[in-house]
């Protein structure tokens, strides 16, 4: 049983891992904000459930394991709201879509 | 791994600290001197100094950035000149790393244990907190009582910041005569941020409150709670608009909890001369001396938190009020 | 280990250099507080690492039998240090806000011209 | 009271600091100039009986929270502590009850409360950084008291003020960071922050590396604080554009607090632990001293603003102390300690002076001066007597101090008289540029006879010539600042095999 938690638990922590990289590499490579938070989200969501919950297996039933459900709540809570608040924060600056300004380009000539 | 994590902190810290010093665009500067201190505080994490970790975080990542970008909306955004005497400040700065790295060389090894920082005067508060005060936290111990005159020191100058903050920048009390249109507003007509602020506010103001109590138990204590209650109000005051927040917690109450702390703080030393025993001794406050430093350390703390919380928010409003 | 020890020393000394050039050698007032902040972590990180014990775990007394405690002296001061920072930056900025108000401007040589003038 | 008595080392920085907190709050805000008088007044009465029981009983000790020494906080009170509790108190009270009328004109009035608060924070700040004997309590109240005087001079009624308060800080953080650095790294080697403590346990590591960088790191971070040549670069914009009365209060005595500091650590700590203790001084800090007094004196002649060239000037003075300092014998500190008492007398009794002057007079540059002593024949008088102890003329208290300048410095035997040729060049430097005040204030034609309705507050002049009598008193009567100097000498330098 401690066996199987144990590869459980990293194999999230693993996967977890990788989401990150997979959103810190989008965050770098995508071509304008909105797309780079849409990367950088994947990190935020996936990122942090799966390595939150592979510490909670490897932490077994305890004050930590609340403790860090306290985390994960609060991390699904506050992202996808700061999130929201940054994209519309840049909306209202005037921070304009790159897709859409490429397209619209193509559609003048 | 412990090492391999810990040399891929430090490697990244310097990549940002060089990063910090390049970039012209002030923002960018302050954002990455907050990711700089997040390091900082891992770092610490890393080196068994959970107490200051907590504290590097709340307090140089958050209160310092908010402070910052509050600054930068008053002045620019982006550098306009570049810097001066470069070679110069290169020179200086290279030979004084080269002495600084020189010094190195002589140092007790990292991590070991015979090195006298550890065999000195840490040992005795070690071996006498659990005698004298008894509680599980040693920092706290040394904080509180052991080096309890240093943290006196220390909410002063907190105070003086605010007293220094509201001096320059005016106690922003003109606020509430301000016309009805200029009236800052915060996020009031973005519901998504509102409503889940509405959420997390009272458990982040709860978070604050465990973190002041549970300080003598494990990491925690005035200035990271203060940290964390003043972070909980800004947030309610950039969601719900200034006003509504100063109607909560009007200047004038701020100041009074400003100057309470401190005072809350000088009148437990002075109970201690007024009790028979030289100031700041908090073991006759009760009959049982042990049960006496653990309510003289509770009370300070409590006073550690309460000034930080008003030193913080006063200049919070100090810097907003400026704004309009 | 030992290359550890000596590369947070290093470390420690290269980030107090990055602070101090960006304090002397840059004119924006804010930049100039940024470096001090930095300037003063990298204090901060020095005082730390001399307070590590090999094996060691944070001064916290818990259930766990003899454990070996890191030292919790120098964590107390950089506490203190911490906050002794905060409030330096906070009044620096209260100044550049002032001087930005009075000056227009918050380059040291350009609020040198206007006071030449 | 003999029970109030024992805990007087406490009471002198805690007084001054908890009423500070106290001042904000009060309501009518007239009131926080009264409240920050009587609680200088009440530090400098507590000065004035440590300073008793160190003469009568030697050091006083003091446990803070009762924790035994290198493990709680010390508070250690001797004679050099003694007197520069003396010169910051007395600075405080001086500038306080003469300075109302003052600060009223400078300050607005609901912005007050905050600068009294400051004020006597900075007050409880240099104090106890004096007390202390502990090397991070002393960074911990340095940090106050340099946070409140830079709030201090930020209230100066010129733009100007504030560039200048901002470099002061950016340098004052430098040299306090520099001060935790040498602080950290003896901590380091020796595992202890209790300076008497260190003293006796830095013997062991003594010629390592480590505790020779922490030595350049504490004295370089403490002369920044102290504006000892070259790296006095903050001070005089930061004298110039302060309110008159801060600048009469800080110019008296915050950067020889930090002089006393580097004086403690230099001597106390590492004297007899650095190889070549006494030729490091003579190498490294009599020439920035001798250069130091010659170029403040120097610039002082040319200046044109009054403020500014009395800052100048404290350049100067700093360099005669760091001079005397540097001589390394029982005289040579006598000397250089005395005239830390001595210069306090004169430069706080001329700022006295200028503010009185600024009152009357349309600003502080020699211009605005034309024609003032006719005007003002009272606080001319007052100057002129402050200017002459300023010069050293015999039978004032700054020819006590450069009489004993000169004569340690003549011990040396000839290679002494090279310094006394720099002490003399720059007495007549002071005789000059006293000189041109005196003159336009004496000689010149008034631009603008009458413009002034205000009259200068008789506290003003009273406290003012108090002073003046007092740079007399002390220079006919020398036994207490003599005394008290000899004795931190003789202590200082008991160290010595």
């Amino acid at each position: 049983m401690a066996t199987v938690l144990d590869i459980l638990s990293w194999v999230l922590l693993t996967l977890g891992g990788v989401s990150v990289l997979i959103g810190g590499i989008g965050a770098l490579r995508m071509p304008d904000l909105y797309t780079r938070m849409h990367a950088a989200s994947v990190t935020d969501s996936m990122g942090a459930i799966l390595v939150l919950t592979g510490i909670m297996l490897q932490a077994g039933w305890s004050l930590v394991t609340i403790k860090l459900i306290a985390i994960l709540l609060f991390l699904l809570l506050t992202s996808p709201t700061s999130s929201n608040a940054l994209a519309s924060a840049a909306l209202l600056a005037g921070t304009r879509p790159f897709a859409e300004t490429q397209q619209d380009r193509e559609d003048v000539t | 791994m412990i090492v391999m994590f810990g040399i891929f902190l430090l490697t990244l810290l310097v990549i940002t600290a060089v990063a910090i010093v390049r970039t012209e665009n002030l923002f960018v500067a302050v954002m990455l001197m907050g990711i700089a201190s997040l390091l900082i505080a891992a770092n610490f994490f890393l080196l068994d100094a959970a107490d200051v970790a907590l504290t590097e975080a709340a307090i140089g990542a958050g209160i310092s950035t908010v402070l910052f970008l509050s600054a930068l909306a008053l002045t620019s955004e982006r550098e306009r000149t570049k810097s001066s005497r470069r070679l110069l400040s290169l020179a200086v700065v290279v030979a004084a790393t080269l002495v600084l790295i020189y010094a190195t060389f002589d140092k007790p090894r990292f991590g070991a244990a015979d090195a006298p920082v550890h065999t000195h005067v840490a040992p005795w508060y070690l071996e006498n907190t659990p005698k004298y005060i008894d509680i599980p936290n040693v920092v706290t111990a040394v904080l509180g009582s052991f080096r309890g005159y240093d943290t006196l020191g220390e909410v002063f100058v907190v105070f003086t910041a605010g007293i220094g903050v509201l001096f320059l920048l005016g106690s922003g009390a003109a606020a509430g005569a301000l016309p009805e249109e200029k009236v800052n507003e915060g996020l009031r007509h973005h519901l998504i941020p509102r409503v889940v602020g509405r959420v997390v506010i009272p458990f982040i103001l709860l978070f604050g409150l465990y973190v002041q109590f549970h300080g003598e138990y494990g990491p925690g204590g005035g200035f990271q709670a203060g940290a964390i209650v003043a972070a909980a109000i800004v947030l309610f005051a950039l969601l719900e608009g200034e006003q509504r927040a100063l109607a909560v917690l009007p200047q004038r109450v701020l100041l009074v909890l400003m100057a309470c702390g401190p005072l809350i703080y000088g009148a437990v030393g002075i109970a201690g001369i007024a009790l028979g025993g030289n100031f700041l001794d908090y073991s006759p406050l009760l009959s049982d001396p042990v049960k006496g430093q653990q309510l003289g350390i509770l009370i300070i703390e409590a006073g550690v938190g309460i000034t930080v919380t008003g030193v913080l928010l006063s200049i919070f409003h100090a810097f907003a009020a400026r704004g309009r | 280990m030992e290359i550890l020890g000596l590369y947070h020393y290093w470390v420690f000394a290269i980030l107090l250099m990055t602070g101090f050039y960006a304090v002397i050698a840059k004119l924006n007032l804010v930049k100039k507080l940024i470096g001090l902040s930095l300037f003063q972590a990298a204090v901060f990180l020095l005082y730390i690492t001399m307070g590590k014990v090999d094996g060691g775990t944070a001064p916290i007394f818990s259930d766990a039998a003899n454990a070996v405690f890191s030292n919790p002296l120098p964590q107390v001061l950089i506490l203190t240090a911490i906050v002794v920072g905060i409030s330096t930056t906070a009044l620096g900025l209260g100044i550049v806000v002032r001087i930005k108000e009075e000056y227009g401007s918050i380059e040291e040589d350009e609020i040198q011209e206007i006071d030449r003038r | 009271m003999n029970g109030l008595a024992q805990h007087l080392p406490a009471l002198q920085v805690v007084v001054p600091m908890l009423v500070a907190a106290f001042v904000v709050l009060l309501r009518p805000r007239g009131l926080a100039w009264a409240a920050c008088t009587v609680a200088s007044v009440l530090a400098f009465g507590i000065a004035v009986e440590l300073t008793q029981v160190v003469l009568g009983a030697g050091p006083v000790t003091y446990l803070m929270g009762s924790w035994p020494a290198p493990y709680g906080i010390e508070l250690r009170v001797d004679a050099l502590s003694a007197l520069l509790l003396l010169v910051v108190t007395g600075a405080s009270v001086f500038a306080l009850v003469s300075g109302r009328q003052s600060l009223d004109a400078q300050i607005e009035v609901e912005r007050q409360p905050y600068f009294f608060a400051a004020w006597l924070l900075a007050l409880a700040g240099l104090s106890g950084i004096v007390v202390a004997a502990d090397a991070f309590n002393i960074f911990v109240f340095m940090e106050i008291s340099s946070l409140a005087s830079y709030v201090l001079i930020a209230g100066g009624p010129d733009r100007r003020a504030l560039p200048s308060v901002f470099k002061y800080l950016i340098m004052g953080t430098i040299g306090a960071t520099f001060y935790l650095i040498g602080v950290g790294l003896i901590y380091m080697m020796t595992g202890t922050l209790n300076l008497a403590d260190m003293e006796f346990r830095i013997h062991a590591v003594a010629e390592q590396n480590p505790i020779l960088a922490a030595a350049g790191f504490i004295t370089v971070g403490l002369a920044l604080k102290a504006a000892i040549f070259p790296l006095h670069v903050w001070l005089p914009n930061a004298y110039t554009y302060a309110p008159h009365m801060a600048t009469a209060f800080l110019a008296a005595c915050s950067t020889k607090v930090s002089l006393y500091v580097l004086l403690r650590f230099d001597f106390f700590v590492f004297q007899e632990n650095l190889a070549g203790h006494a030729f490091q001084f003579a190498a490294y800090l009599m020439p920035l001293a001798l250069l130091g007094i010659l170029v403040g004196s120097a610039v002082a002649m040319f200046e044109k603003n009054v403020k500014r060239m009395l800052a100048f000037s404290s350049v100067a003075q700093i360099g005669y102390m760091m001079l005397g300092a540097s001589l390394v014998t029982v005289a040579g500190l006598t000397a250089g300690i005395v005239h830390i008492f001595n210069h306090a007398l004169a430069k706080g009794t001329l700022f006295l002076a200028v503010a009185a002057f600024a009152m009357v007079a349309a600003g502080v540059r020699l211009d605005d001066l034309r024609g003032i002593a006719r005007r003002m024949p009272w606080t001319f008088g007052a100057f002129i007597v402050a200017g002459l102890s300023l010069i050293g003329i015999p039978g004032t208290a700054g020819f006590v101090s450069k009489w004993y300048l000169i004569s340690a410095a003549m011990e040396l035997g000839p290679a002494g008289l090279p310094l006394v040729a720099v002490i003399l060049i720059s007495s007549l430097m002071a005789v000059v540029y006293i000189w041109r005040i005196v003159e336009v204030a004496c000689f010149a034609k008034a631009a603008d006879e009458g413009t002034s309705a205000v009259s200068v507050s008789p506290a003003l002049i009273t406290i003012m010539w108090f002073a003046a009598l007092a740079n007399i008193y002390f220079g006919l009567v020398p036994e207490l600042p003599l005394t008290l100097s000899g004795a931190a000498a003789a202590e200082l330098l008991d160290h010595l095999p």
